[in-house]
């Protein structure tokens, strides 16, 4: 880690050594560095899991919520503030299983935020049972019949859902995971970034080595804007599985859809005058 | 003078359009006004009424006995004509196959077909209604230009008035009414009013009976007061959204029924550990679950002063009336920023639907107080150890370099997660700490009645009304009746409990559900128990003569 | 409504006159009796709202739990007793609002259910806020401003999420509907039909005209089995929607996948014997 | 004869499986044992320590003071010296820059280098502490066996225990253990096996620290006894499958801690009012919310007996000792099943993962009374209106023709959707008449100690092994003391109680939270309040010395 990062505030973590969450957090704090944020309008999420400590890690602003709740206040925080770059650092259980619900709207809720789930395929925290991510009849202590729901794929759920980036990276890729990072948060809107994490404790099949051989980036000639293609994209998943912006589509934010957001002043400094009150009241008459 | 007027029909019939006209005119007309709401859960159909009653005094309860029944079917005739009063009578569509004396025909259909539009058949029995205490046709023109607005519509209705009128004789004889300029307002309006006048700018909720009034009503004014209203994608996103939104430096609220409540139970616990101000109003309906979505009971208290795991201080305000809602809506921010504490704001549905006549409330009683600072010396940690637990909280990103960090993990003063036994002991004692400093601040509940009495009457919340009137009633009657009424109940203000019931031999808990939750809380707190209880959990509130009676049960004078 | 059906049981509803509702309960009525199934043998489950009602008019078993949770009962009966035909019936709000992420998971278990929306784009019963498939702008009491989430597409998300059965009829098509039901019950695994359907008092947009005018029938050459063409189809919405059976793929459903439930006998019926589990305790010593 | 070792040291350098191997010896030579174990939220590094104290006499606490270290690292050492006996000793890697004659150094790493394994240091240290108490290596083989299956693992770690052997000399004089032939299990395996013993068909969860090894256990079952573990997609799912598993006819259980419970509201009044039968086991950790997940509170009672909107009758057993456990799951399982409402289960992160030694549980004495109805004369409706409330169940699907219609909106007998105020009334009275007969099938809180006694100590539910310690030795230093230890505690039961209190001028309730919950409820129920309070909540369990220290600090004799 740099030192003059100023995004570094401490090397002590609860994680294992060898885990791929020190990579991420590594490509968020350079990514951030290169954008020349200033740390104190910088805000990071998370829900509560192994990737979700991310913001206890860094100097920025953070708020470590609830499980699988990472995207509702950092969304909020957003619309209140829209001068914070917003970002949320969460597991792959946190988001995609207690949290599913607040992934599928927020996709359409669309406020620009960049979402970095850190997908492990596998719940850390909670030593290792199933996440949605997990392969069918992966064994488990709790799975002990082996996984037996078909696992989810989060890229082409997203893009499904009308998301306006969605993009694969891979811990073991710290320059492609902070190019990555780095688009997602300038891109304004919902970005997702689905990050490749291996879990040296728990997941014993989705190793380093697993992804390593099977990541590749995609092909200069990859057109990210065509969302059939994107789709038959992020369908590739096996011996091959491409990294990159699968896909990508400018649109108009939730902050640019309401008017009385679209504008400079942000929502926390805006203040409703008590004459304005006092005229709703007579209303009433 | 007292008169009490039912609007009966099936949902669908236009029944909230008729009661609302006539409303708006006793109002104009200077009377003071309770109407309350019975409808039941769906959208056409069923059998829903309205109850209108006015008076020249003020009136705080419904009433059970009728002076008029406009009926719009015949079932409406069948369910509420045991509640006519001697003088009463009914009016309805004259083809009705119904032989009374006290029933008088309005030809509804044939008028309405010759007027051309099949759905005036309320705006006739208006203007019969009107006829029937001897109103002329003052202010009805600006009343329907506002519910109408097409020209068309607004003509067709005022015909159809004028024809209602020609239908009948004048019959009851009141008074001219004198009250001063008032609003007519229910409830959910005043909390969400409250919350504007608060300066509250993110509301998020999840719509559910009967709660969703105060969304749609802040989300009437959305634009033009910019303030964010988000309809969540369930209660849980619905708090945590509000919880960020507060986390960034707004006042934020959610709203919900008990059962979205249950949904909020782990984010009420993440605001109190994160020491993020919150408002939450709870519009309380008959449980268990679903329940009655459309009907009203108090029986989530228990539930709502003990929700969530762990230990934290939370405080919880019941709202009384319409003014009170307002007020103490208000001041739950106020609170709420003051401790960094969720502040539950709790309502039924009684209160909730009721309107009634009430002054403007007083804008210049409102004050925002935010205790956030704009400036910090040296390094800032959120979770300041403190004397009354209460740490300095700023806004992120508004102040050059000092960085906000919470946790809902045990953390030190900074925010960080701590496994340190010291540590939690100290951070658990500081957020408990708050509740010492709280407690001087609460509201002891209101008195009314006869100091001497015999008889204490128990109540909180919604049952303000009711009771007042009933301690009034009871006290007429030589019964001598006190009671108390309380808003704030969590933490339980405890003086003026303690001293009004020396020496008392009935104390009796008046409330809307089946366990008798005051009476239990009290308990807990005081080690003292109602003699007597006075519950109800039929769905259907108590009013002030239900009251009065089961009084005069209790103490055996029937 | 026929009465020899054996499903009837009541024309009391209460539901407004004109819905879209009568016309799916009819429609449910006769598939079932098409198929000659036993009253007692059918279990149909509903959330909380106007759709979710129907099971208290049939003449079948029900369950109306929770608002947006009919799915996990449903599913859970299922498992239980495999005997039973168990039938889901709810609102888009219950579904895919406040149930989104049961839907999204249940997708993945592929339980032998059949899952029918009545999609009327609105919150009926809480009288016409925006559900997740209200159209962008749509204005309503709470969407005063409109509506600015994108609105969800069912069918595409259930196709990206893996579901072998993706279909969407109309309430206006009773016969279409009656067939698009009995080919879902029979279904091996999740079924979904999504199901247009007109709501008189709330949605004024997407009335019977609105969607008479524009739903046509799958032509006979499309090929359900193609998943990247079940999904081109499904992004077909605004002038034409067409209905039908978007996507179909047979595969093993949750009961085939766990082998002491594939076999004849349910796990009602089963008992673990008390010797077993003194053997597990002596495991202790 | 008492002796206490802690193995200290960070996450992942295999405490577990050396103190599990360790555990297993003792139990072999028929000591009783008493392990408990205290963990960070981590998976790697931080600090961890597991203490196991063994003795030839019952045990049902921990101690604090300790006989043995056996530190994995410096850390270790440097945290828990202080709570050495004089005669207490140290163990650990001989090159540790530590100097006390308390240490003995062992060359851990030369050995493990030597063996070629630096996994089996570990098993090194066992040996060492083998040798230090006199035990030579029967049994070791056995238990290698089964911990490492693999043959070359067992072979290194063989090696490792003998080269450990080697190290030392015997310093401990112990006697010869004696107890029965016994079983070495936990609070939560101890639930785990009376669910699958009470014939628990479903658990459908998600994981959630510390009720998770509840469902490992049952997982590890899954294929042979038949039973469905279904990870849900979140609690909200899991509660609401296990209702639909109920309903369709089997025992269905789900299990969390606070904040999983937290999203369970909503559903656990559904069970209530659709009237299926359901478990759930609870089991806590310090809140608020996240709070601390790997530690100990029992701060969640008032919150589990009062959650969900509503009034409906509900059972809260908390479990005291691993046999309690047991046998009060297979009870929870036939009390739901008869009154049709849902039980849960309180238990702690202690109880959870403290193991002892205990009798084997006594399959005889489980029964399995379903209360289901396989015939049915006429018309068959759910919710037939009783005496006692419960209504005749049977299973959708197994009966001709009978149907079986369950609805969270306030219903009628044949579960139809009701908006009358009679049913309703009819309905809630009905539901909360099961209370009535519950009662009267409450289990007193278990007594112990000194039937004169002057002081009387109240806990509930995991207290219950360091308050019986704590009694015994209370009464052995002349503090006559006695003891009510609740199981039953929502209702309360009240007879015991009652009566053990008269006269009493010293209550105290001893429990792991900040404000004291039992004292509180018994308040509500009984106007009975206690004198003092032992309390704990910074997520150490509290011990029965630390309890004896504070009755002596209460009564001022220190
Ligand atoms: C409501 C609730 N349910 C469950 C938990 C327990 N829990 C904590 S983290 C976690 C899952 C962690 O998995 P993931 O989100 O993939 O993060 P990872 O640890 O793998 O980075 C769970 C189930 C919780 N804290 N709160
Ligand atoms: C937890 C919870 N939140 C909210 C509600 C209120 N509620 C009842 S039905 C409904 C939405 C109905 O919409 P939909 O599911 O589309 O069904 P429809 O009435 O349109 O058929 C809502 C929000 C509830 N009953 N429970
Ligand atoms: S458990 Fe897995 S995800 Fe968590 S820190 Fe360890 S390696 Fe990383
Ligand atoms: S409100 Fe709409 S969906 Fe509900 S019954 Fe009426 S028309 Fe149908
Ligand atoms: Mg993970
Ligand atoms: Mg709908």
């Amino acid at each position: 880690m740099e030192n003059k990062n100023k995004f570094n505030v401490t090397d002590e973590t609860a994680w294992c050594p060898g885990c791929g969450n020190f990579a991420i957090i590594d490509s968020l704090k350079n990514s951030l560095n290169e954008l020349d944020l200033d740390p104190y309008k910088v805000l990071v999420v998370g829900g509560i899991g192994q990737a979700a400590k991310t913001p206890q890690y860094l100097n920025t602003n953070g708020f470590c919520g609830l499980h699988g709740r990472s995207l509702p206040p950092a969304v909020a925080a957003k619309i209140v503030n829209k001068e914070l770059t917003v970002i949320i650092n969460t597991g792959d259980g946190d988001a995609y299983g207690e949290g599913g619900n607040h992934f599928i709207h927020n996709v359409r809720r669309n406020v620009n935020v960049a979402h970095f789930v850190h997908d492990n395929q596998i719940y850390g925290l909670t030593k290792g049972q199933a996440s949605p991510t997990t392969e069918k009849g992966q064994v488990t202590k709790v799975q002990t019949m082996g996984s037996v729901n078909l696992p989810m794929n989060p890229i082409l759920l997203a893009i499904s859902l009308g998301a306006g980036f969605v993009a694969r990276s891979f811990s073991g890729r710290k320059d492609h995971l902070k190019e990555m990072m780095k688009k997602a948060i300038e891109y304004n809107g919902y970005a997702l970034v689905d990050i490749l994490q291996p879990c040296v404790s728990f997941n014993k099949v989705n190793t380093f080595q697993w992804y390593n051989k099977r990541v590749y980036e995609l092909e200069k000639s990859y057109d990210e804007k065509d969302r059939l293609k994107a789709i038959e994209k992020s369908m590739e998943w096996g011996d091959k599985i491409p990294i990159g912006v699968i896909y990508k589509e400018n649109k108009s934010s939730y902050t640019d859809n309401i008017n009385f957001l679209s504008g400079e002043e942000t929502l926390v400094d805006m203040s409703t005058s008590l004459d304005t009150v006092r005229g709703y009241i007579q209303e009433f008459k | 003078m007292d008169y009490n007027i039912l609007i009966g029909g099936s949902a669908g019939q236009g029944m909230e359009t008729i009661s609302s006209i006539l409303e708006k005119i006793l109002q104009k007309r200077r009377y003071e006004i309770f109407t309350t709401r019975d409808y039941m859960s769906r959208i056409r159909g069923g059998h829903n009424f309205i109850q209108i009653r006015f008076s020249i005094d003020k009136i705080t309860s419904h009433s059970d006995k009728l002076d008029l029944i406009v009926a719009l079917n015949e079932e409406t005739i069948d369910i509420h004509k045991k509640r006519l009063k001697n003088k009463g009578i009914i009016i309805g569509e004259k083809d009705f196959n119904y032989n009374d004396k006290k029933f008088m025909g309005i030809p509804l259909n044939e008028i309405s077909k010759k007027i051309g539009n099949l759905r005036v058949k309320g705006s006739i029995a208006v203007g019969s209604v009107l006829k029937l205490f001897g109103f002329n046709n003052d202010f009805i023109m600006d009343i329907l230009k506002k519910t109408f607005k097409k020209d068309e519509l607004i003509t067709v209705n005022m015909n159809a008035i004028e024809e209602g009128f020609n239908c009948l004789e004048k019959i009851f004889d009141v008074p001219k009414g004198n009250s001063k300029d008032k609003i007519l307002i229910n409830g959910n309006e005043s909390i969400a009013l409250g919350a504007i006048a608060a300066n509250c700018k993110f509301y998020s909720a999840y719509p559910m009976t009967p709660s969703t009034s105060i969304m749609t009503y802040i989300a009437s004014k959305m634009e033009e007061a910019q303030i964010v209203v988000e309809q969540a994608e369930d209660e849980i996103a619905a708090i945590n959204m509000a919880i960020g939104a507060s986390y960034a430096g707004v006042r934020a609220m959610t709203g919900t029924s008990g059962g979205g409540f249950a949904l909020k139970v782990e984010g009420l616990g993440l605001a109190a550990m994160l020491e993020t101000p919150l408002v939450i109003a709870e519009v309380q309906r008959p449980g268990p679950t679903t329940g009655f979505p459309t009907r009203t009971e108090q029986s989530d208290l228990k539930f709502i002063i003990t929700s969530a795991q762990g230990e934290f201080p939370r405080m919880v305000i019941s709202v009384k009336h319409p003014e009170d809602a307002f007020f103490q809506t208000v001041r739950a921010f106020n609170l709420a920023d003051k401790y960094q504490i969720p502040v539950v704001i709790m309502n039924d549905q009684f209160l909730a639907d009721y309107t009634t006549t009430v002054d403007p409330f007083d804008i210049d009683k409102v004050t925002r107080d935010r205790y956030i600072d704009n400036f910090i010396h040296g390094e800032y940690v959120r979770y300041k150890i403190t004397k009354n637990g209460v740490s300095p909280r700023i806004i992120p990103g508004k102040i050059k370099d000092k960085l906000v960090l919470v946790d809902s993990d045990e953390h030190d003063e900074s925010g960080h997660i701590t496994e340190s036994a010291e540590d939690r002991v100290k951070m658990n004692d500081k957020r408990m700490r708050k509740l010492d400093y709280l407690k001087d601040e609460l509201i002891e509940p209101d008195f009314f009645g006869n100091k001497e009495a015999d008889i204490l009457l128990l109540g909180w919340g919604s049952m303000h009304g009711p009771l007042k009137e009933a301690v009034k009633e009871l006290n007429i009657l030589n019964i001598k009746t006190k009671a108390l009424v309380f808003g704030d109940i969590w933490p339980l203000p405890t003086k003026l409990i303690q001293n009004e019931v020396k020496g008392i031999n009935k104390i009796i808990n008046v409330e809307q559900n089946a366990t008798g939750q005051l009476n239990l809380i009290i308990k807990e707190v005081l080690c003292v128990s109602c003699t007597d209880s006075i519950l109800k959990y039929d769905g259907r509130q108590l009013s002030a003569g239900e009251i009065v009676d089961r009084v005069k049960n209790i103490i055996k004078l029937k």
